[in-house]
Parts: C-alpha cells; structure tokens; sequence
C-alpha cells in the first residue's frame, strides 16, 4: 500500500467483496439460513408448548382450595371477624362462605346430568362450610397442612379438606411434565449447537482457502471481517426470524383448527411474548456472528 | 538496468538463519545474505536444498528459529498485526503451488490482490490487462482459472504477485511449467520490475533464467549457502 | 493388474483399507456417530411421548360408556334377553347391570372424602342402570348417538345418558394433541434428514479429493465400496444404537422419579416395543448406507 | 534401450484426435500418432500448446470430441467399468499437479496405487523402497507428503506411477520443478521401464530431458502436431 486510502475507495471495496461473497456463495448460505430456521422453530416450537403448558398447570393449581366444614351456618354478622382471622394466617388469595342452601345448589350443578336424583332430598342434607383459596405460591403439601392445622382451631368447624389426593396427582404430573420439558430442553439445545456448529464447519470448509489465501495476500481485518459479520447476522437474524415466523403461522393454523372447541375454554393458548422472540433472534445472529469471527480471527494470524 | 551503487539501501538482510523442521530436518543453517532495493536476484540449489523455505522466512510465512530476517530494516517479530498486514501487501509472492482460488476467474484472481489493498476500480483494471497482455493471456480474462493449462496458471500467479508493483517480489520457482520463450517473458517482466526500483528474489532451478545475464546468483547445498555472486 | 488376486490376497487389501480408514478419521466418524445417535435419540423420545400419550389418551377414551337408567331393578331372569338384544347393535364390548345399592355403593366410592353427606339418605335414592360399554373403535359422536336411540327404545327405560359435554371435550384435546404430535414429528424428522445430510456432507468434503485420487488409479467397486459400507452400517447401527440405548436410561430414571407417585397409577408408561427399535436401528444403518452409496458411485464413474 | 522393430505392436493410436474446450477453445486438432510397446517419447510445444489434454485423452481421463484414442488396440468407449478401471491400473499417470493425497505418508501415498491391484504386501513394500532409492527419497518415508519439498513431491508422485510396472506410462512436465540433475535421474527411470516394456510418454518443455539422447519428439503448437521425429 502506497499510503492511507481515501473512504470511498474503502467503503466501495469493503461492499463489492461482501456483495461477491453473497453472490458466489448463496446456495451454501441459504442452506445455513434454512438449518438456522430449522433449528430455531423446533427449539421455540417446544419452548411454546412448555408455557402453555405452565399457564394451564398454573390455572389448574388457581383451583386449589381448602374446605372447612362447619356443624351450623354462621351468622352472617360473625363473618369479616372469622375471615380476618384467616387472613392473619397470611398468603390468602379468597375466603368464601359457602351456605347450605349454596352448597346443595352447587352439588347439584355438580352432578350435571345425574342431578334428577336429588330431587326428593331435603335441601339441607349437605352441611354449611368456608372456602379457603390459598394465594398460588402456597402450593407445597406441608404449608397447606400448617394452613389446614390452624383452621381447624377456629370456632364450629367440624372438618378441614384439602384435596390431598388431587394434590398428590397434580403434583407427581407436574413432576413428569417437568422432567419431559427438561429433558426436550436439553436434547433439543444441544441438536441446536449440533447443527449450527456443522453448518459452520460447512461454511468454513467452503472458505478455507479464500481465507488462506487473503491472509496471504495481507488483507486487513475489515477487509476479511465485514463480508462475514454481514453473514453472520443475516444468517442468524434473517434465519431465526424464518424460524419464528413458521412457527407464529403454525400457531395460527392451530388455534384457527381448535376455535369454537371445547379445549380452549380450559386454557387460552398465547405465542411467545415479544421480548422473548427478540431475545431468540438476538441471540442466534450473536451465536452466528462469533461463530464466524472466530474463524476469520483464526484466518488472520500472521 | 538499475545500477547498483553502495548508497542504495539493502531491502532484505538475513544474519545467520537458521530453520529446522519437527523431528531433525535441517532445512537451512546459518544463511546470512542481503539484498539491495531494486535488485534482482537468483537463488538455486537442487532439489530440498532450501530454496523455498528461505524464500518463505523472507515472506514471512514462516519464522527463522535462529537468526533474525530483516525486510526493508524491520524484524517481523517486532509488528503488530496491522503493520504485518499491510507490510504484506507491499510484497507480492509467487508461490511454487500458486495458491489460486481455481473456482474464480484470472481477474478476480488478480484483483483481489489489489483490492485487498483499497487500490481504486480504475487502476485495478488498467493494471489487470496491462499484466495480462504481457504474459501473454489476453482473452482469457474471465475463464476460471482451474481450465487453465499449468503453464497460464503459473503465470497468472506471476501477474498477481506484481498487480500491487510491490517493494519486493518473491518468486519461488516461477517458470517451473513454461517452455524456454514464455520464461523470458517472465525474466524480462522481473527485470523492468526492478529496474523500477522492485527487489526481485527468485528461486529456480532453470539455468536459463540467470546464465548469460549477468545476474547476482546465491547457490544453496543442503541448507548452506555456498556461493554468492555473479554467474555467466 | 497382471492376472486375477488371489482371495487371501484381496481381502487382506480390503480390511487394511477399512481399518486404515477407520483408524485415520475416527475423529469425523465418532463426530457423525453422536449427531446420529443424538438426532435418533430426539426422534424416539418423541415417539416414545407420543406412544404413551396415545396408550393414556386410550385409556381414558375406554372408559367411556353411555348410562341407561331405569324405572326399576331388572329381574335378573330378564338380564340376558336384554343384553342379547344390546349386544345384537354389534360393536359393544360390555354390557353391565347396576342395581340401586350398586349405584349407591359406587356413588359414595365417587364422592371419596365427602361421602360423609350421605350418612342420612336412604340407600335407595339412586336410580338402577345398565351400562354399555362401546368397543374403543365406536368412538364417532354420530355412532354414539344411533347407539343412544337404539337403547332409547328398550322396556322400562327413562332416560339415556352418554357424556355428550366431556366426549367433546376429549375429543378436542385428541385433537390438539394430534396436531402437536403430528407437526413436532414433522419438524423433527425435517431436522433428522437435515443432522444426517449435513454430516454426510461433511464427511464426503473430508474424502472427496482421496475418492477422486481412487478413481484415477483405477480402484475398482470392491475396494472403494467395501470400507464406505462399513462406515455407513456402523455408524447408522452404533448411532442409532446409542440413541436408543440413552433414550432407555431416560426412560428408566424418569419411572424411577416417578414411581410410586400418583400418575403411575393413572397408566403405565411403556418403552418402545422391540420390533420398533428395530425398525429404527435398520433404518438409520440403511439410511446411512445409502448416503455413502449414492458418494461412491458417484466417485466410481470412469 | 530397446531395439524398436516394426513388428513391435503399437500401444497408443490416435486418429484425427479434436478436442474443443466450452465455449471455443481449440485445444486439440486432428492429431493422428502411433506410439508402439516399449518406446520412450516426447511431447513439447509452448504452453497451452495442448500437451497436458493430449496426455489426458491417451490416459482416458477425457474423451476425445472428434476421432478415436486406442490404447492396446481397444477405444475407451466399447469398455465397461470394470474393464475401465482394469486399464487404469495398468497405466501410470505423473499429474503435472502430482494429485497427491498431502497428508498421507510417502509411502502410503505409493502404496495406494498397488493396494488398489491387490499386490501381495510384501511386493509392495519392496517396491517401495526400491523406488524411493531411485528417487533419492531414502529416509523420507513416513514424511507426510504436505512436508516435502515441491521437487521431493514431484518425485514422489513419479514413483507412484512407476510402482505397477505399467503397460503405460504417462508423465506431464515430470521434471518441472526438478534441478538438472536430478531431472537426470528421472530420465534414466524411464529408460529402464522402456528397456522392460512399458511405453513411456512424456510432455515436456524440458529440452535437456531429450536432446542429446536421440529419442523421439513430437512437437505440437496450438493444438496441431507439427513435427513428429527424432529430435537431436
Ligand atoms: N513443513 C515441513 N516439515 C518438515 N520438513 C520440511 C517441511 N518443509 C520443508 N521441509 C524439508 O526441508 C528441506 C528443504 O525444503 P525446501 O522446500 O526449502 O526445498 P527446495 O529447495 O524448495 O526444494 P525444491 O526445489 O524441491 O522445491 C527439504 O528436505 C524438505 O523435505
Ligand atoms: N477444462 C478446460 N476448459 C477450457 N479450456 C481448457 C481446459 N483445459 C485446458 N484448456 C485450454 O486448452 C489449451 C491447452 O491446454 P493444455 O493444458 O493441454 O496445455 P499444455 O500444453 O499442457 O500447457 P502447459 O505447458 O502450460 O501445461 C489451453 O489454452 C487451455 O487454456
Ligand atoms: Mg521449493
Ligand atoms: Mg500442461
């Protein structure tokens, strides 16, 4: 070099090699784009089910409440006393004060189809009680025992329940649901690294020699550098924005099938929130883009 | 030709290099040599003698593991990475493998040398054919360079190691695959090299290149230097 | 060639040539080795989710059954005309006659903890009923409802009841689950055929130049083919292999956490049957096969 | 050397050889030859004369566009695959760009060319080192070919188209990046397979490899054979 190039000559060198790159290389680098995207909608398509998943365990678990039987109704006067004596326990989300008159109607939605076989009891055979629902973080068994340990010290109360039972099943689901997710998490991150880190030996073997041969000629690192950050970012950008796509139709396509089912008046599915996409599309052009710079800094020892 | 006067200042200077190969292969020991800017100069030897491991300590590619080579006064270890790189590209380097990229054609071959170096579009393509035209390859600008024969290659290899007009010029055996008329081409392209004020380092094994010219001629044997001067 | 090898000779060149390979790029093959393993072990696990799923959801679609209440107790003595006629619809896998203390036995098993509310009811408030119980393939809602009609019409009978509301809803969460099943086993075998080409690629760039050098110094089939054979079958069997064999340790550890808890009792998860990892095992080792096949010949041409 | 007989068969048969390269290049135009058992031959002309083609289309690495190429009185076309690659086993090929498999041994790299015959591994092995004495490559056998000299590697990839003792023997500018002397050893190498059978054709731009020996010389230029003789 004879001295400093002046910018534009730069700039206009820096863009041809990057521009000649894409075009030479394009099959190679849309079939990386196609793996990333790949890679990108298993990976988010799983991480979508798990927190619909967790929204649906968690609606379920908002259903959790303890039951307190009482020998008589009480008097609605005594009522804020009792339920600010539960309040004190602390992490109450509801008290309710179920009558028997409200319970037998209750029963009897209960029954559905099978209630014509209630018609010729008494009203009342169903005793009076207090619902307590517990904030959603109390779920674990021992704190619901201490809450159901210190209603049953209160004053009329024949019986507590809980429904230790139902508890226990939706406890040891979560457990399987979680060592699913955790699982498919882990096998699935790892296919990821798999994957990208082939697609990038491909490139590189692609590259070797335009990369030996560069160094030898004494290019810079912009020179080397540019062409590939470029690849690097639109390869992880523009393939983990396919990847979310696909996955934002498939999402579409399933509700669209399921809409008016009964299904999706348990749970209301929702995508992948926004900050969450972002952070995906950021990270794989990162992952991508130091994936390359290793290579050219690799290339561009002296 | 350029006269050589004793105030011209040397370009390369070795001071008893010395380089072994993993486990014992003594490729050169204790070459001590220097070259002046604008001159022209043979190396020989036969076959392993070292020629080309010399030719790579004064490019560069690889360090001396005794002695010290100084190119235009500064010792390679002694550069950042950025000084190296651009130390690089002012010299231009035949390699005996040509190290081209066979998918490309002859000009982005050559061009990328140049653009390597920020040299503007204009004086890339001016130099481009004015180089092709003396190696005789006009009209086979835009052929990929792996349908060419052995011969064009090598001398696309030639053109892009002098597209920058570099400082120095290394040529390791440059007409290894070219008849007799083709090689003084080549000799007479190195010879207007330095008369421009270019340090021409070749290594060869073809006789016909430096007898009956007059030229400076360093004779290797196993790695030593046994003659330096001129040979008729 | 001058004349024909012996057959000592030309199996001793054969197996130094296939342990020559082996033994020079054992660091490629062992990198495709895991990537099979690994895309085979994700494509099991998925299966085998999917499988336990179907074998749950098949489970619960057998307990279903339509309720046929009755005026009165039936004679036992009638019981077998009944049923014959019943069963004369086809298609029906039970037929089960409840009697007024059964219903009322198995209502209070229903109500679990709070059968306490019954203490005062007469034992005979519940109605008698026959259940029929369709064949699991009589699942259709149409099919169910002729079924319906058809009992409709039977001596003494008040009232036919099937669960119209919760068939629905199981139905329309087989749905949902056959959608995700069938899109997860959709995406995943896409990024199987993309692991294993990807690798082959990788391991074709690694001996294109010493195939290309084979085919100018006139190597013929056998000597080409036979180590390529073997590294296809080892790697597609040992991967596959391996995938299977850490999917069973998965499995296995995961029955461990969950054994003894609830949910085993709500089914019984089950490994994959034995002529499906076969199945698996020989198609991988075949695909693999193919792969190194389709290279050789294309290499081999003269 | 052999005494050349008219009753020795002919090897190598070209009539009215063409080849056209896409789009137009004229590489090949009806070259008509006759090279019989056991006969050393040259073949010169400047470079992208045609040489480097010539060579491939006699070896069947090519297929002629016009006219017909027999070797041992059979067309490459009437054979299938087996008997192809049978043939190529029995010619040995010196690729001006050696095709060697650089991270395999020296020897390896030999050995390939006789595994693939099924020779006995004791043959090979003393093959081998026969060879590679000739060669003056003695101690360099377990040297990965990447770390050999050029002219070292030339040698080699001459030693792997000798090892088979073939019926043929094609070399392309085998001595381009060998010294004269060593250029020598090359030479009487193909004397002794000539003595012992083999036809030896080599393109060259090497005048010392056949002035002065008397052997026979085809010239060609541009793609046309334009002298046919002994060349002194
Ligand atoms: N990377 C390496 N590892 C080991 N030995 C090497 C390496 N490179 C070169 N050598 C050895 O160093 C010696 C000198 O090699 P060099 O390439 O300099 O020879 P040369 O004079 O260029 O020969 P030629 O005329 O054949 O090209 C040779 O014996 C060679 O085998
Ligand atoms: N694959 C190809 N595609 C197009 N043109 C080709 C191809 N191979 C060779 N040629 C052209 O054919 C001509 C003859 O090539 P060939 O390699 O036979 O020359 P040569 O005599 O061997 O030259 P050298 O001495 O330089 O090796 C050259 O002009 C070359 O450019
Ligand atoms: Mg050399
Ligand atoms: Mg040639």
């Amino acid at each position: 070099m004879k001295g400093k190039p002046r910018l534009t000559t730069f700039l206009v060198a820096i863009l041809q090699q990057t521009g000649r790159n894409l075009a030479r290389s394009w099959p190679t680098q849309s079939m990386s784009l196609l793996t990333v995207a790949l890679s990108v909608l298993i990976f988010a398509f799983f991480l979508l089910i798990h927190l619909n998943m967790l929204a649906a365990g968690a609606k379920l678990g908002d259903e959790l409440r303890l039951t307190i039987y009482l020998d008589e109704d009480i008097n609605p006067a005594m009522q804020p006393r009792i339920r600010e004596q539960i309040h004190q326990f602390g992490d109450i989300a509801e008290v309710r004060f179920i009558s028997r008159e409200q319970a037998m109607a209750r029963f009897a939605r209960r029954l559905g189809d099978e209630q014509d076989i209630l018609r010729d009891l008494a009203p009342d055979f169903l005793p009076p009680s207090i619902e307590v629902v517990p904030r959603p973080g109390l779920l674990g068994l021992n704190q619901l025992s201490q809450l159901a340990d210190f209603l049953s010290t209160l004053p009329h109360v024949s019986r507590v329940q809980y429904g230790q039972e139902w508890l226990q099943h939706f406890n040891s689901f979560n457990r399987l649901l979680r060592i699913v997710v955790l699982v498919s998490a882990a096998l699935l991150t790892l296919n990821m690294i798999f994957t990208v880190s082939r697609t990038i030996q491909l490139t590189l073997a692609a590259r070797r020699e335009e990369l030996e041969i560069l160094r030898l000629l004494g290019a810079d690192r912009a020179f080397v550098g540019t062409p590939f950050l470029a690849e690097g970012l639109l390869q992880g950008g523009l393939g983990s924005m396919l990847g979310l796509g696909s996955l934002y139709l498939i999402f579409q396509w399933t509700t669209n099938q399921l809409a008016g089912a009964g299904i999706l008046g348990l749970f209301t599915p929702v995508f992948l929130p926004t900050w969450l996409l972002g952070l995906i599309i950021g990270a794989s052009a990162l992952l991508c883009l130091f994936s390359s710079l290793a290579a050219i800094n690799k290339s561009l020892q002296v | 030709m350029v006269k050589q006067t004793q105030t011209t200042p040397p370009m390369v200077e070795c001071f008893k290099v010395g380089k072994v190969y993993p486990p014992d292969v003594v490729a050169l020991r204790d070459v001590s040599l220097s070259v002046r800017q604008g001159e022209l100069v043979f190396i020989t030897g036969s076959s392993g003698a070292g020629k080309s491991t010399l030719i790579r300590l004064i490019g560069r590619q690889e360090k001396p593991d005794t002695g010290m080579v100084l190119v235009n006064g500064r010792e390679g270890a002694r550069l950042n990475q950025a000084q190296q790189q651009r130390l690089r590209r002012d010299i231009g380097v035949v390699y005996q493998d040509f190290r081209l990229l066979p998918r490309l054609s002859v000009s982005r071959n050559i061009a990328m040398a140049m653009e390597v170096d920020y040299r503007p579009w204009r004086e890339t393509s001016r130099r481009i054919s004015e180089l092709l035209e003396k190696m005789e390859l006009t009209g086979k600008e835009r052929r990929p360079v792996e349908t060419l024969s052995r011969g064009e290659q090598q001398r696309v290899a030639i053109a892009r190691a002098a597209a920058n007009a570099p400082s120095l010029l290394l040529a390791d055996e440059p007409t290894g695959n070219l008849d007799e008329q083709t090689g003084l081409l080549i000799l007479n392209l190195f010879r207007e090299l330095a008369a421009a004020g270019t340090t021409v380092i070749t290594a060869t094994h073809d006789s016909k290149l430096y007898r009956d010219h007059g030229h400076r001629v360093l004779h290797l044997q196993q790695g030593i230097l046994q003659t330096d001067g001129e040979q008729r």
